[in-house]
């Protein structure tokens, strides 16, 4: 049974691992800033869900298995919410969601 | 392997350098206070590399566990206190660049000695 | 295998100071203070420094954002010169670094236990700190106990620093002309709603951190650190006034000087009692009871004021701004 | 496991990092930022299990609850900022 639960938490921790290298890739690789907030958000989440649900297979029933709850239920709060007041800000300040206006730098010239 | 051991303070050297080229190459009054800031820090980074021990945890006794190995305490103390203070410190010399944007219109030194200068 | 992590965490900490150096937008050197901070945090934190990775994350992760983002609403964020003789500093900077570097040859290597370090006082710290004082956190006995009077003296530099920035800033006039735009945020109600959530909880865990500091990491400097971030929250969500009418100035100063005075009554009463300054076992009938009440105090005295002094740095810099 | 995990989550820390240099908005950077805070909250978590002291996981705690207010003082710099009149008229977005 033990062994079960072990190779289930593995696999959690692995496929989230997963998860949060490809978000990273796509908040590096992706063309212009609301790409780059979906890739980065979508992923996050997934894999806070899943890394945090392995650590508490392997913590069982214990006051740890409180904390991680608090954890993912604060990260799930808040994660999205820095996500969306980013992506509205960005709009509010005039950042087209254009496919062919790519983000502008600093000095607001268009990069390739 | 041997030299691996030493990294930390070679990171503490470049980030204490870092931070004062910043300090002393760097006009804008901001960004001396944070060239301010990584010199401070890599200040902590030396007491704390200085606290590990090899094998050892974080030194809070647990009850039960016997014959565990502890890191020093005392530089995480001395660290501890540290870095409430620097963030107070830093915030005074953040109020003093805005008197100074405030009297002068500018927080370039190269436009402050000239205001000097011929006033 | 661990020292791998913090090797790799120290080689990122390098690119983004010098990324922070570089940067010619003060905002983006803001930012990339953030993420600093957040990596300096988790090599404490790989380095066995719990209780020093919890201070850094209390202060680097809000507080410090948000004292030098309204700076720079203050000065405006752009560096407008750049460096004019690079040469001269980068060639003292390197003689310097490698100087050191060469010096760092005879340090003792990291985790070596027969550093000169470890030798001193440390291992006498860790062995009777469950005899006088008989509670779990080392860190917290040799803060509160062992050395009090340094921790006073770093409360007293909090309250000098935050007295500073009152002075220099000035106190909110009582005419100022109220500020007519609406504060706090306006176009984003969902944050708000999520933040306005997340407020008590904040404090909650603050008095958490505050009270569980004996057990496990935590204590008065942290724990003011994140009351004070969870009050700066409610600031930035509902307009400074709000937040000023929930916790007004006048509470603020007693506190900032409440705490201080709290902890140097402490060390007095113990005086009074027949023990030596801050000699805590004279406070109950039994030693270690004395020293646990002791302890409790004046890490609540600390809470007190490094709240009270942040929170008050927080209102002078936010009050020059609607000016 | 949680080694590789781990392993995952500081390749991702330096890919953010990687981000936050090169710009080239300043939303990006801020996105970073506030990747590296829920990465860094992970990381906490993964490397307490790693230590074997479940007790530390305050820290990450710490951080899935104040991570958030850094990016909340971002937005209202930036709204204090922009008070050019054509960005008001979106007030119904609210």
């Amino acid at each position: 049974m033990s062994m079960m639960i072990d190779i289930v938490s593995w696999i959690l921790l692995l496929s989230g691992g997963a998860f949060v290298f490809i978000g990273g890739i796509g908040a590096l690789r992706m063309p212009n800033f609301y790409t780059r907030v979906h890739a980065a958000s979508l992923t996050d989440s997934m894999g806070t869900i899943l890394i945090l649900a392995g650590i508490m297979l392997q913590a069982g029933w214990s006051l740890a298995l409180i904390k991680l709850l608090a954890i993912l239920v604060f990260l799930l709060l808040t994660c999205p919410t820095a996500s969306y007041a980013l992506a509205n800000a960005a709009l509010l300040s005039g950042l087209k969601p254009d496919a062919k206006t790519l983000s502008p730098d600093d000095k607001g010239r268009p990069t390739p | 392997m041997e030299l691996l051991g030493l990294y930390n303070y070679w990171v503490f050297a470049i980030l204490l350098m870092v931070g004062f080229y910043a300090v002393i190459a760097k006009s804008n009054l901001i960004k001396k206070l944070l060239g301010l800031s990584i010199f401070q820090s890599a200040v902590f980074l030396l007491y704390i590399t200085m606290d590990k021990v090899e094998g050892g945890t974080a030194p809070i006794i647990q009850k039960g566990a016997t014959d565990q190995i502890f890191s020093n305490p005392l530089p995480q103390v001395l660290i501890l206190t540290a870095i409430v203070v620097g963030i107070s410190t830093t915030a005074l010399g953040m109020a003093i660049i805005v008197r100074i944007n405030e009297a002068y219109g500018t927080i370039e030194e190269k436009e402050l000695q000239d205001q000097n200068r011929d006033p | 295998m661990i020292v791998l992590f913090a090797i790799f965490l120290l080689t990122l900490l390098v690119i983004s100071a010098i990324a922070i150096v570089r940067v010619k937008n003060l905002f983006v050197a803001v930012m990339l203070m953030g993420i600093f901070s957040l990596l300096m945090a988790s090599t404490f934190f790989i380095l066995d420094a719990a209780d020093v990775a919890l201070t850094e994350a209390a202060i680097g992760a809000g507080v410090s954002t948000i004292i030098l983002l309204s700076a720079l609403a203050l000065t405006g964020e752009h560096e407008r010169f750049a460096t004019a003789n690079r040469w001269l500093p980068l060639l003292v900077v390197t003689i310097t670094t490698t100087t050191i570097i060469y010096a760092t040859f005879d340090k003792p290597r990291l985790g070596d236990p027969e550093a000169p370090v470890h030798q001193h006082v440390a291992p006498w710290y860790l062995q009777n700190t469950p005899e006088l004082i008989d509670i779990p956190n080392v860190v917290t006995a040799v803060l509160a106990s062992f050395r009090g009077y340094d921790t006073l003296g770093e409360v007293f530099v909090v309250l000098t620093a935050c007295i500073g920035v009152l002075f220099v800033l000035g106190a909110r006039p009582e005419d100022a002309p109220k500020p007519a735009k609406q504060q706090g945020l306006r176009h984003h109600l969902i944050p708000k709603v999520v933040g306005r959530l997340l407020v008590p909880f904040i404090v909650l865990f603050g008095l958490y951190v505050q009270f569980h500091g004996d057990f496990g990491p935590g204590g008065g400097f942290q724990a003011g650190a994140i009351i004070a971030t969870g009050i700066m929250l409610y600031a930035v969500l509902e307009g400074e006034t709000a937040a000023l009418k929930a916790v007004p100035s006048s509470l603020l100063m007693a506190m900032v000087a409440g705490g201080a005075i709290l902890y140097g009554g402490v060390g007095v009463a113990a005086i009074l009692l027949g023990g030596n300054f801050l000699d805590y076992s004279v406070l109950s009938s039994n030693p270690v009871d004395g020293q646990h009440l002791g302890i409790l105090l004046v890490e609540l005295g600390v809470g007190i004021t490094v709240c009270g002094a942040l929170l008050s740095i927080f209102h002078a810099f936010a009050a020059r701004e609607h000016k | 496991m949680f080694f590789a995990t781990s392993i995952a989550i500081l390749v991702t820390m330096a890919l953010a990092l990687a981000r936050a240099v090169m710009g080239p908005s300043v939303y990006d950077r801020v996105l970073a930022v506030n990747m590296f805070g829920t990465k860094t909250a992970l990381l906490l978590s993964v490397v307490a299990y790693l230590y074997g002291r479940p007790d530390f996981l305050d820290l990450a705690l710490t951080y899935a609850l104040i991570n958030f207010v850094g990016v909340l003082a971002v937005l209202e710099f930036f709204q204090n900022r922009t008070v050019s009149p054509d960005l008001n008229k979106n007030d119904d977005v609210r």
